[in-house]
């Protein structure tokens, strides 16, 4: 399931209220990975007020649909659930939730980062951030999620 | 019958508008060429994507009739 | 933190307890990896009707501990949660949870499956399953994290 | 004083026993040789693992009193 929210969310309320409607998932699935990207209140060094996301309708839930596609197509998964915050959020705030279920654990780590950096390099999402000194800048670009900070 | 341009982001931002409209074009027309008919003033920005009806394609990607053509700076979401 | 529990536990309900009560992750953390180990009711094409976990009390903390610092020297961690569970379980029973958190989420992703593939390989727990013919059986031997299921 | 030997899962079930206390040997003496001391006749499995102290160790590893030695199967846990 694909999500895009301009409300906050709670991922783990999220994630159970997902597992528990899904009855084919009862007794089958040994691994669940997760992501969560939460709101941090610096980045680069500057301290971060608040954030606004924005986004390419329908063309997101698109690029996200074709990415659990090919994770489908690449390991054995049962499901998955993808939640993307857009709008003004908090410092604390999750962004984003990738959640993957699958038999075996190989998979479940596997399809999640394989989502995760998938949805930050092709996925029509901008973010915007309002600074402490009343400043605004777009983020230019996101980091590299295979390089130890 | 008609093209639209969309603009997101800081790309938005620059242009100060998020849409154009334009008219069918009477030959065969690629992504950069609506670029270049929607903003005559202006070079695309380096690092701009592009995509038609929600798809990403090259800036030399032909483009019809009723195409939706956007385009919008690397994306920053998760 | 590391629990050892012989009681069934939500690991969603405990990771929102632990980062609630961990102030320093406050607006600083932007990554949160989970991984979840859950009980399946097959193993092997067997039906499998419940399950007996058994460990070395104390020489499992110490390895989990253990384990937790090399993660720590390897990559940016803020914070880390490991739950396991000991004594009897059903299935849909949580067996492991694995949370990190870290300011990047290379690390985060990087540091939970370090950490779950050390505590499947190195860890002193061992699975006894029971099936649906009332026969006992020990699980032999873990499967490989890394590869395809 | 004396040295404990303890074992887990399978190798508890094989054995019938969980816990055996040797004397304090006499001589140096390694985990291979505490196995065989305790079971004298039962050639250890292979893929047992053995801890002193709750830290891994070889077979060949020295043993003083008061060790605490143990022998296990393969872990599968998580």
């Amino acid at each position: 399931m694909i999500k895009i929210t301009a409300n906050a969310f709670n991922p783990y309320t999220e994630i159970q209220q997902h597992q528990a409607q899904q009855s084919g998932l009862q007794g089958k699935f040994g691994a669940t990975s997760l992501f969560i990207g939460t709101m941090r209140d610096f980045n680069e060094g500057q301290t971060v007020q608040s954030m606004t996301l924005e986004h390419y309708p329908k063309m997101t839930e698109n690029q996200l649909g074709k990415i659990v596609s090919e994770a489908q197509q690449q390991w054995a998964l049962l499901d998955s659930l993808i939640i993307h915050r857009i709008g003004k959020v908090s410092p604390d705030d999750s962004l984003v939730l990738v959640a993957v279920w699958s038999s075996h654990r190989g998979d479940a780590f596997d399809a999640s980062r394989f989502i995760m950096e998938a949805l930050k390099s092709r996925v029509p999402f901008w973010k915007k951030e309002q600074l402490a000194n009343n400043q605004q800048q777009w983020v230019a670009k996101n980091t590299d999620g295979y390089q130890h900070s | 019958m008609s093209i639209k341009v969309v603009y997101f982001a800081s790309l938005k931002e620059l242009l100060g508008h998020s849409e154009t409209l334009l008219p069918t074009p009477t030959s065969t027309v690629s992504v950069i060429d609506i670029w270049q008919q929607a903003n005559p003033d202006l070079t695309i920005p380096s690092n701009t994507l592009a995509a038609v009806n929600m798809e990403y394609v090259d800036l030399s990607h032909s483009v019809i009739d009723n195409d939706e053509v956007a385009f919008f700076p690397p994306v920053t979401g998760g």
